[in-house]
């Protein structure tokens, strides 16, 4: 038994190429360790923490640069695309950290576990957005997602956030079966699990013609489709995110999100274009159910959160349109989307934070009623981001739905176009119900006073709202970022 | 050229364009704070914000016209100025077009056409409307009766209005009206006419509405604007097809062009007929004649100066001027010229039967006027433009007259309209009656007065010319014998007889004040000298009306219309016979209007008894009236609350409505599908995951 | 050796098992007994093609999948528990609040 | 020149983004100080209006081409840029929005009590976006501002609105809304279409214009432009929001409504749809011109019906603009011309109108004619300057109603002489339904109480509605100016739109790309 030469040089480079998760991973480490030492009152210097490791992984990912760089033998990536999702991730995390420095104070998660978790499903986001091994897609699918798990049902005390997880896990655990089963199967029909590799191979007949593998395929699309909860397999979505703490809600609705479109798409950039018939038909029905469903269900929703989980259904419709058109423009469009996404989903979850002042039936559309006079900016910014959300220029929403629609538009799925943007003409007006009540609806006298924000809390509400603006009126340098990280993956 | 005073010519319109600023500079300054206080209404502008003070509000009697107005007020001083700012600038304009047209008589006959171009008013691609002014024979008779009538109103009014709240806003409108009519009959080109056209309409629909809190004044004035919109419609497409056949609007261009265009094919006979009988149209919404006449007569809700000026003298003979303008186009289609002479004289049929019965003294000469107005087209109709052109300047006279006289009646008879309650006033007024007389004996026609020669001269143009025919002739000669009889049987039941005025009104009847008389006696004189300016041959005159007006129509008579009206004489003596006979049915007129109401004044009533049906009738104007607002105004305003309720609000609507519960109701039962079971959930999943592997796998299998 | 279609065919069979487990019965517990039945009868493909292939791919990626059913059931109890605690059951079909 | 380097190249970034700086301006103003916020938002549309007055010094009336042209890279890599510019077609409808707000606002001054900083806030954006509108000559850009109308007013009619205000907002909103999203489809397959032809990305309206469609896919997308700007004119069947979004309104959000945000519709559809695809322009000119006829006589007769004096005037704009489609579509010289220019009499008169409704809601609180009667004697300088506006609105000659009204049926007469027949009794029915309402507001005798208190218009009032009344004499006796100044670039869009027709009819050059497949093998 020869012993194992140690390769000291792949090592390190595999080391240096997942820096920003280990410093993830190191901070929620710290974090625990620092939750046995602090006493009660000093726990809100853990969020602190946790922000600055956030923080210093988001550097780190920047140090690395866009730069192509390989780890353990091939089973990471850090390439422009990487780079792209990372930043995202992180910075939807960043921003979840900060806003709950004021929530956790508000909702008693003010617990060391709470952050850990956190951070540690942030870092199976990130393995998952840069694994080209189906083996770390899925170990970064599982980090990601026990986590979440927890994070849901974190409220011990309230019967719905139990349930919400409850039904968040089981179907989870059932969900990653598909998916391990899809694996099973294309690991069978190509001999590997490397995506890039099976990529290539996909040119002789053989391959894409072979029924184990396409079924292998489909079943690794059903896992993806229920992360990205497209319809059917959304089913969960509403009960999750109404049941989770609002912080866990945005959270959700972001990062994961983001990672999971992150690995759909380089599957289906690099492994779909040989078996595009199949698949574009699959994509398409997927698109136009997901936005149908979404939007409709949204129309008469009279709690703020299950609101804005049927339109993150919507949304995902919307970003699996730019995956059906496919190509650089598709690409493109969907990275765009997702940043985007991630900034309004964040904003809106943030304001409608404050002005709830109880969980469960605080986010009645009712509590809202004459907040838009009374406190000018709150009323304000929620609605930058509902506008933003419906996809009216000049926000950043406009913007990334023109792309969304001009990509499906380039490759002939006009119908589709038509159906999206009459989805989005639909969704106007639920997206403007809020905004009747701030607004319009004669105004109680006494209106709750929302809660005082801290100063982290504010500055990630205004962080977004920057973004959102500035994403719409100047997305010129964001657009060809996205571009130049997809023009890497196809490289 | 040395045209000297003719470049002022523009000074004509000018004047009363200037009297209407002043004296609106004048109504909103001076007028408007003493009506105010008058009124014990808080003092204009200034305060707002004000609590409204409940104070003591005057409910203002209704503007009663005539002498029963609202006590003696020390008359202002503004109304001084007005009194002679208004009729100062109709005279000063009237002086102007005097000198204007003098110097043009001394230009040899074919040379006597001025224009002049102020600036291009409308110019877009080949079209081009300036706003300029032709002054030529015909354009300058009009602007002397328009003018002269006009200035003597104006005078008159300052009299009759005295006693009228808003002094001011009346002479403003009338000499808005003035600088609308010059417009009309000196403008160059259609476009700057129709400016003009619709000007005076819109100062008709101000006089006429003049007492706007009367309901029937306001009534009458939106009634009046709107008929005369419909003339108007025809007027603006008759427009379109002159530019887009011709190139051009100016009277000069369109003329000259006549007979390039027939000789090339463009301007066939069809299309000639479609444009003059657009114009026609134009013409019998302005000059009330069959079927758009019937707001002549509510016109007559208006101060009795505005009848005489707007209803009777300038106003209504627009659409002859414009008839008579464009006689070249008549001429060129023969069934259009038909139509003219047809409806002209079954309008002066028409309405001279209905004035038989009126009792309304206003009401009786309001449909003299249309029946006078249907012998001017009837005499266009026939060829005799120039005929024509004579009776509307003769009739001018002694209808204006025949109005300020009923004018100054009414106004001593402090607003009594209604002859059945007159009755032997000759002996209080005695100018008015002996001007009144005159005017009456020169409508009547009978010989010597201007009436007889323009109304004769068109009957026997409508026997004598080619385009006309005996029928025509015997028509007209019928309807003048019908208008002696209602014009005397007025004069009977107003002058002469027993008194049936009631007493308290009897005491206090008085002969108007100079500023009424003078113009009325102005007036009674050119009704007898007018006529004699235009003594046709046979009777030894050399007719230099004729001749005057000669060089704008046979110039165009020249132009190859068929056969010019002063084609060959059949013969003196027939024109005699003719002339006898009209003399002989005017007397005969006379003689049963004398032996109705003078001798057996009981008559009148039995007859009505006798044949009641027919009386009733007649006496409300055949019901035409009632016909138009049940079959046209009731018609458009239920259909229209048909559309509104039902195709809108139900149709329209319903649909918009109807998608937008749709969308919502299928959202509420997609919403239900979530039903929270996780078995469920699982389902949908797996089923999900079935089809999609199914379906690839199916694809992938058939290429 | 057995063919690998016949390792194939039990893992599909496993699978099956497991997924009617989820979607049919009612108790908590069951359900998670039967994602793990599902997570194990991937392991027998993933086991049958590394071995048949002589990757060691396969084998690697069973024990990954081992650790990880590990993980998903300690968290899995762990909510059941808490949930047990508050609603005294662990009947699937109670948790209807959450809907529509 | 002014020497100020500014407003020498930049003058029309300037005029855009001026309202903008005034709405930020406002945010540091304290909400009680509602006189200082109405004289800081009035000052800013009074120096916006002086700027604009600029753009028509520098104008040159002799060329079409644009002018005050700015162009900057906005999104480089896909050839979107901020490319602003001004010719003979927009100018007057620029002057008409940067004329009309300083007099909104002067309105506002009395009919806004509540909330009055976020009131004058939302209707600095609406300046901006509407100036935007009609400047940029970008097909993005143009698509951003015009969407961004939307927001502002439909808070204007939301909040301040009457009862069903909400109703209103909302319709108007989804209305526009609907249209607006299928014509984004449209500009995005002709901006890929673009691409496929000649390798380049580009949204600059310039170079679109000389770029061939095939005729089918004309046809598509020249029904999904067609849809938004026919929701926005409104054209007949889709006008049903108009009276409802008027009679909701407050007064100033009205007038905006009529002056401007209805003109982006006909404005539409000469600058983008007609120019772009003239082949389906002309086949689809049949339908518009009945639906144009149709709605003259329709929004005529349904006004003459109204009980409410705001819904009255809303459905008579139904019928003034069937006016201007009718002019725009006879596609000739004088047709676009007086189209055109009646936009900007409309702006004027129905504008005026709305102003004289709030200035009696003001006073009276209710706008149903019932309420009122015998106010000419009550309220003397009101009834002159009502008088003055009701007339312009008849279109009497004299006044700029006439003129715009005039050659647009001289222009539809030469090509559709049957429509512009029926058309021509719109003007009967104008007068009709106008001079009733006039009559029971005005004439008659005085019945109810409150009537005899109201006070005549005040300083303020007469101040806002004398520049009305100057301009609707001033375009009525001599338009010149305003013709002057359209004839070259609408001489050149006519001769354009045949050329582009005849090209397109031949067959584009390109062959088949995939789109062009697509639309051949019909949705």
């Amino acid at each position: 038994m020869t012993p194992i030469a140690m390769d000291t040089g792949a090592l390190v480079r595999g080391l240096y190429c997942i820096l920003p998760e280990m410093v993830v991973i190191g901070t929620a480490i710290l974090v625990l360790l620092a939750d046995l030492l602090l006493p009660e009152e000093g726990k809100k210097r853990l969020c602190h923490l946790s922000v600055a490791g956030v923080a210093a992984a988001i550097l780190s990912a920047l140090w690395l640069g866009p730069g192509k760089i390989e780890g353990f033998s091939g089973m990471i990536v850090h390439d422009g695309m990487g780079l792209f999702f990372t930043l995202t991730i992180l910075a939807a995390a960043l921003l979840t950290l900060m806003m709950a420095t004021g929530y956790s104070e508000w909702e008693g998660t003010q617990k060391g576990e709470f952050y850990a978790l956190i951070l540690l499903s942030t870092s199976g986001m990130l393995f998952m957005a840069e694994g080209t091994d189906l083996m770390t897609v899925f170990l970064g699918l599982e980090t990601l997602s026990i986590p979440i798990y927890c994070l849901v049902g974190f409220h011990r005390g309230r019967m719905r956030s139990l349930e919400g997880a409850m039904k968040y896990f089981l179907l989870g655990a059932f969900s990653s079966g598909f998916f391990l089963y899809g694996i099973a199967l294309m690991y069978a029909a190509a001999g590997t699990t490397r995506i890039p590799v099976i990529a290539s191979m996909m040119r002789d007949a053989r391959l894409y013609g072979n029924p184990v593998f396409l079924a292998g395929i489909g079943l690794l699309l059903v896992g993806f489709a229920f992360k990205v909860s497209l319809v059917p397999f959304h089913m969960w979505t509403p009960d999750a995110y109404e049941g989770a703490p609002t912080l866990v809600t945005a959270f959700m609705g972001a990062a994961v999100k983001a990672a999971a479109f992150a690995a759909l798409l380089r599957v289906v950039l690099l492994t779909f274009p040989a078996i595009l018939p199949a698949m574009s038909g699959v994509l398409w029905v997927l698109a136009a159910l997901t936005m149908t469903v979404g939007n409709f269900s949204a129309l008469l929703q009279n709690n703020m959160k299950r609101m804005l989980a049927y339109s993150s259904i919507a949304h995902a419709g919307y970003i699996l349109v730019g995956l059906t058109a496919g190509g650089v423009a598709g690409g493109q469009a969907v990275l765009f989307y997702v940043l985007v996404y991630a900034f309004m989903n964040l904003g809106a979850f943030g304001v409608i934070m404050l002005v709830a002042q109880r969980e469960d039936d605080g986010y009645d559309i009712d509590n809202f009623a004459g907040i838009g006079f009374r406190y000018p900016v709150l009323g304000g910014l929620l609605s930058l981001f509902l506008v933003s959300l419906a996809g009216i220029p000049p926000t950043a929403g406009f913007v990334g739905k023109f792309y969304l629609f001009g990509a499906a538009v380039r490759s002939g799925y006009v119908g589709l176009a038509v159906l999206g943007v009459l989805n989005s003409a639909v969704s106007v007006y639920y997206y403007l119900r809020p905004v009747v009540s701030m607004y319009m609806a004669p105004a109680p006298e006494g209106i709750p006073v929302p809660r005082p924000p801290r100063s982290a809390f504010s500055f990630a509400l205004c962080a977004s709202a920057a973004a959102v603006l500035l994403l719409g009126v100047m997305p010129a340098s964001a657009l060809e970022f996205a571009e130049r990280s997809v023009l890497s993956l196809l490289m | 050229m040395v045209s000297g005073v003719l470049d002022y010519l523009w000074l004509v319109p000018a004047f009363p364009l200037l009297g209407v600023i002043l004296n609106g500079v004048l109504a909103l300054i001076a007028e408007r704070p003493f009506l105010l206080k008058e009124a014990g209404l808080p003092p204009p502008g200034g305060s707002h914000g004000h609590p409204s003070r409940g104070n003591s509000h005057a409910t203002e009697a209704p503007g009663s016209h005539g002498s029963g107005a609202s006590g003696p007020h020390s008359a202002p001083v503004y109304r001084n100025v007005v009194a002679f700012l208004a009729p100062g600038a109709v005279g000063a304009s009237f002086v102007v077009a005097l000198l204007c047209v003098l110097s043009l008589a001394a230009r040899p006959p074919e040379g006597r056409t001025f224009v002049q171009i102020l600036f291009p008013w409308i110019q877009s691609g080949s079209f081009l409307a300036p706003v300029g002014f032709q002054l030529d024979p015909l354009s300058s008779v009009m602007a002397l009766v328009v003018t002269g009538v006009g200035f003597l109103i104006h005078v008159y009014s300052v009299g009759y209005m005295s006693h009228e709240r808003a002094f001011a806003r009346y002479f403003v409108y009338l000499n808005l009206f003035m600088f609308a009519m010059l417009m009309l009959v000196l403008a160059n080109n259609y476009l700057l006419m129709f400016v003009g056209w619709e000007g005076v309409g819109l100062c008709s629909y101000l006089l006429i509405g003049y007492w706007y809190e009367k309901q029937s004044a306001s009534d009458a004035g939106k009634k009046a604007f709107i008929v005369n919109r419909i003339g108007d419609f025809g007027f603006l497409l008759g427009v379109f097809l002159i530019f887009w056949t011709f190139g051009s609007v100016s009277f000069t261009d369109v003329f000259a062009r006549i007979p390039l265009l027939r000789d090339s094919g463009v301007l066939t006979a069809g299309m000639a007929t479609a444009i003059t009988l657009l114009l026609f149209l134009g013409a019998t919404g302005k000059s009330a004649q069959i079927p758009l006449y019937v707001w002549l007569p509510d016109a007559m809700e208006g101060p009795t100066p505005v009848s005489a000026l707007i209803h009777a003298a300038t106003m209504v003979t627009a659409g002859v001027y414009m008839v008579a303008r464009s006689s070249a186009l008549f001429l060129l289609s023969p069934d259009a010229m038909s139509v003219v002479a047809v409806i002209g004289a079954a309008t002066a049929i028409f309405s001279a039967t209905i004035g038989i019965c009126q009792t309304d003294i206003k009401r009786v000469l309001a449909y003299s006027t249309v029946s006078q107005l249907g012998y001017m087209f009837l005499a266009c109709g026939v060829g005799a433009f120039a005929a024509g052109i004579f009776h509307l300047m003769t009739h001018a006279f002694f209808k204006a007259l025949l109005f300020l006289g009923s004018g100054s009646v009414i106004h001593a008879l402090s607003g009594e309209q209604d002859m059945r309650k007159m009755g032997g006033v000759r002996r209080y007024l005695p100018v008015t009656f002996v001007t009144m007389f005159a005017a009456t004996l020169a409508i009547s026609g009978i010989p010597g007065l201007s009436g007889f020669f323009s109304k004769d001269e068109i009957l026997w143009q409508s026997f004598s010319s080619p385009h006309g025919s005996p029928a025509l002739w015997f028509v007209g000669a019928l309807a003048a014998g019908i208008t002696a009889f209602y014009m005397f049987r007025l004069v009977f039941l107003t002058f002469y007889g027993g008194s049936r005025m009631d007493p308290e009104v009897e005491k206090h009847v008085h002969e108007s004040p100079w500023t009424m008389t003078v113009p009325l006696s102005i007036l009674a004189v050119l009704s007898v000298a007018g006529g004699w300016v235009g003594i046709p041959a046979s009777l030894g005159g050399d007719n230099r009306f004729e001749e005057w007006l000669a060089p704008v129509f046979r110039s165009v008579a020249a132009a190859g219309a068929h056969g010019a009206a002063t084609g060959a004489h059949p013969s003196v003596s027939l024109e005699f016979g003719l002339m006898g006979i009209s003399v002989g049915v005017a007397l005969a007129g006379i003689g049963i209007a004398y032996f109705l109401y003078r001798l057996r004044t009981s008559k009148p009533a039995e007859i009505a008894r006798r044949v009641p049906a027919l009386y009733d009738l007649v006496y409300h104007k055949y019901y035409v009236d009632e016909i138009y607002e049940w079959a046209v105004v009731r018609r458009v305003v239920d259909g229209s609350v048909w559309l509104w309720q039902m195709f809108d609000a139900l149709f329209i609507d319903g649909i918009v409505n109807g998608i937008a519960d749709g969308v919502r109701s299928a959202g509420d039962r997609v919403r239900r599908l979530q039903a929270g079971i996780v078995g469920g959930y699982a389902f949908s999943l797996l089923a999900g995951a079935v089809l999609l592997v199914g379906y690839i796998l199916y694809r992938s299998m058939v290429p | 050796m057995i063919e690998p279609p016949a390792y194939l065919l039990l893992s599909a069979i496993l699978f099956g098992i497991g997924v009617v487990g989820v979607v049919a019965r009612r108790n908590i517990l069951i359900i998670l007994m039967s994602v793990e039945v599902m997570l194990n009868g991937v392991n027998v493909a993933f086991v049958a093609v590394g071995s048949y292939l002589g990757d060691a791919t396969g084998g690697i990626f069973a024990f990954m999948v081992m650790t990880v059913a590990a993980a998903e059931a300690a968290v899995g109890l762990a909510l059941l528990i808490a949930l047990y605690r508050i609603r005294e059951t662990i009947d699937i079909t109670e948790l209807k609040v959450l809907k529509w | 020149m002014t020497g100020v380097p500014l407003l020498d190249q930049h003058l029309l970034s300037v005029l855009i983004g001026l309202p903008l700086v005034g709405a930020a301006a406002l945010l540091f103003l304290p909400r009680e100080g509602h006189r200082t916020i109405r004289n800081v938002t009035f000052l800013f549309t009074l120096a916006e209006f002086l700027l604009s007055l600029l753009v028509v010094a520098r104008f040159e009336s002799g060329t079409a081409a644009m002018q005050l042209v700015e162009s900057v890279p906005w999104i480089p890599r896909y050839g979107i840029g901020y490319i602003v510019g001004v010719d003979g077609i927009s100018l007057w409808l620029l002057m008409l929005t940067t004329f009309i707000m300083p007099i909104t606002i002067l309105s506002a001054y009395s009919s806004v009590q509540k909330h009055v900083k976020e009131f004058m806030v939302f209707m600095l954006i609406l300046a901006t976006a509407m100036v935007g509108v009609f400047v940029a000559t970008d097909l993005f850009l143009f698509y951003v501002f015009w969407e961004m109308v939307l927001i502002p007013m439909y808070f204007l009619i939301g909040v301040w609105g009457g009862e069903r205000r909400i109703y209103a907002a909302i319709k108007f909103f989804l209305y526009t809304f609907v249209g607006s999203v299928l014509m984004l489809v449209a500009i995005l397959a002709l901006y890929f279409h673009h691409y496929a032809v000649t390798g380049t990305y580009t949204t600059d309206l310039v170079k679109l214009y000389s770029l061939t469609i095939p005729v089918k896919m004309q046809f598509w997308l020249f029904a999904a432009f067609f849809l938004a700007f026919a929701f926005k004119v409104p054209m007949f069947p889709f006008h049903t929001w108009l009276p409802d979004a008027h009679t909701e309104a407050p007064t100033a959000g009205s007038v905006i409504l009529a002056a401007v945000l209805l003109k982006m519709g006909t404005y539409g559809f000469l600058r983008f749809a007609m120019a772009l695809f003239p082949v389906a322009a002309s086949d689809f000119t049949p339908l518009i011109v009945t639906l144009a006829v149709i709605g003259i006589l329709y929004g005529a007769l349904v006004a003459m019906v109204q009980k409410d004096v705001k819904r009255l005037v809303a459905y008579s704009s139904v019928a003034h603009l069937g006016f201007v489609m009718l002019g725009l579509f006879a596609l000739n010289l004088q047709g676009i011309e007086g189209g055109i220019l009646q936009m900007i009499n409309h702006g004027v008169s129905t504008g005026a109108l709305f102003l004289v409704v709030g200035i009696i809601y003001e006073r009276r609180h209710t706008r149903l004619i019932s309420e009122f009667g015998g106010l000419s004697r009550v309220l003397p300088v009101f009834a002159f300057c009502f008088m003055v506006i009701t007339l312009s609105s008849i279109g009497l000659p004299g006044t700029n109603g006439f003129v715009g009204e005039f050659l647009i049926m001289l222009g539809a007469f030469r090509t559709h002489m049957w429509h512009t027949a029926v058309a021509a009794t719109g003007v009967i029915f104008a007068a009709v339904y106008m001079l009733w309402m006039f009559q029971r507001v005005m004439y008659g005798k005085v019945t109810q109480e409150e009537n005899l208190r109201l006070e005549d218009m005040n300083g303020r009032e007469v101040a806002y509605m004398l520049p009305l009344l100057l301009l609707v004499f001033w375009i009525g006796v001599y338009p010149q100016p305003f013709l002057r100044r359209m004839d070259a670039s609408v001489a050149a869009f006519v001769t354009r739109f045949e050329a582009q027709k005849q090209a397109a009819l031949r067959g584009s050059p390109a062959g088949e790309t995939m789109l062009v497949r697509y639309f051949d093998s019909g949705k």
